[in-house]
């Protein structure tokens, strides 16, 4: 699936976007999976009540299951108008 | 209904215009404008909107026709810029058009509202003592509870 | 504070660019826009507006300074027309300037409540079958108790 | 003192202004005056819960004193906006 990064998630993570071939369950797998890989990734996911997930560009949650999903995004909380 | 993501400034004056012309079935027109403020006292720069391509326009959308599902409504119009913005720019606008002012006005607080928490959009602010992300507030989160 | 009766045209594009113009430190511009509705399903020909010539800026002041005193507003602009006019045409417009969009949103509420019904204006529907001066509503009172 | 007619008020007494002597004590006691003069006044005034009051161009009521009054101002309830 094509993870996506959004603000400082995308800064602290270095790249906007990655393709990631993944069998986690949920996105809170996924996040523990990429946490583990490295520790800018780590930082990044260190506060998740401080973070936003969207699944195929629709708000979700991290207990939300990852099964068809080909678009994943993680962001900071929006600050529009 | 018109959902316009762009980088592009617009002119206020002439969407007002546009959006205002046509029916006579709608008695009541309001818009909201934003406009970039100098919130770092005289320091901002630059602002700068990330979004999320793609997601914003569904987002917009969903909103918009939230509003419509919710009030009497004749039209709604959303107009949101991203890239760099310096302060006094007008980063967007709303406008509601409907029989009754008490529609048009719920509609465009309703619009900014959940325009505010869940757009994907994200402010970053540049001064020159550095750059800054715009924290999202409690009360824009808490202004949602109304609706 | 600009506060204008009058019997021609006015130009609601160029009104709120001219108003949203200058400080940045208001950002949020809310405008209102009233239009004359064919109530009459297709049969309105002319409204016509009668007002009190020198009490009528006297309470469009009032007002306006009222909001300025109840929130916190950069600008006001009240804009009233009076005389013949047709469906589709614009009849009034107001809009508020404020640092955050809340107190925009309210003041502009605030004054069109007011204006609906303690500012000297009377509207008559002139319509194929007659001429009928337009009742006040139950529901521009009890609005006015929401301040 | 001038007495100034608005509206369908203005339409039934058949003028928009006229000059008024009286000694009348409170806006009430000139409606009283007036509404005794002529059927059109009386018609105009029938009902005086239907009618709005200005007295030197600031609404005001009908239990009002009139000294030092110099407009007053009958009209039905407005309908701006």
């Amino acid at each position: 699936m094509d993870v996506l990064y959004f603000a400082w998630v995308r800064e602290r993570i270095g790249i906007p976007k990655e393709r990631v071939e993944t069998s986690a369950a949920t996105v809170s797998d996924l996040v523990a999976e990429l946490s583990a890989r490295e520790d800018r990734y780590a930082a990044a996911f260190a506060d998740i009540s401080a973070l936003r997930v969207a699944l195929d560009q629709e708000l979700s949650d991290f207990d939300a299951p990852l099964s068809g999903v080909r678009e994943v995004a993680f962001f900071p909380p929006m600050t529009g108008g | 209904m018109r959902i316009v993501v762009q980088e592009d400034p617009f002119d206020l004056g002439a969407e007002a215009n546009a959006f205002a012309e046509g029916s006579a079935e709608n008695g009541a027109i309001v818009t909201f404008t934003g406009v970039v403020r100098d919130l770092a006292g005289g320091d901002l720069d630059v602002m700068e909107i990330e979004h999320y391509p793609g997601m914003t326009e569904r987002a917009l959308t969903k909103i918009a026709q939230e509003a419509q599902a919710r009030w009497s409504l004749g039209d709604v119009l959303v107009i949101h810029r991203h890239g760099r913005l310096s302060p006094g720019d007008r980063i967007m606008m709303v406008a509601t058009a409907a029989p009754h002012r008490k529609d048009a006005f719920e509609a465009a607080e309703y619009l900014m509202d959940y325009l505010k928490s869940r757009a994907p959009f994200w402010k970053k602010e540049i001064t020159r003592s550095g750059a800054e992300w715009v924290a999202a507030k409690d009360e824009d989160e808490d202004a949602l509870t109304r609706w």
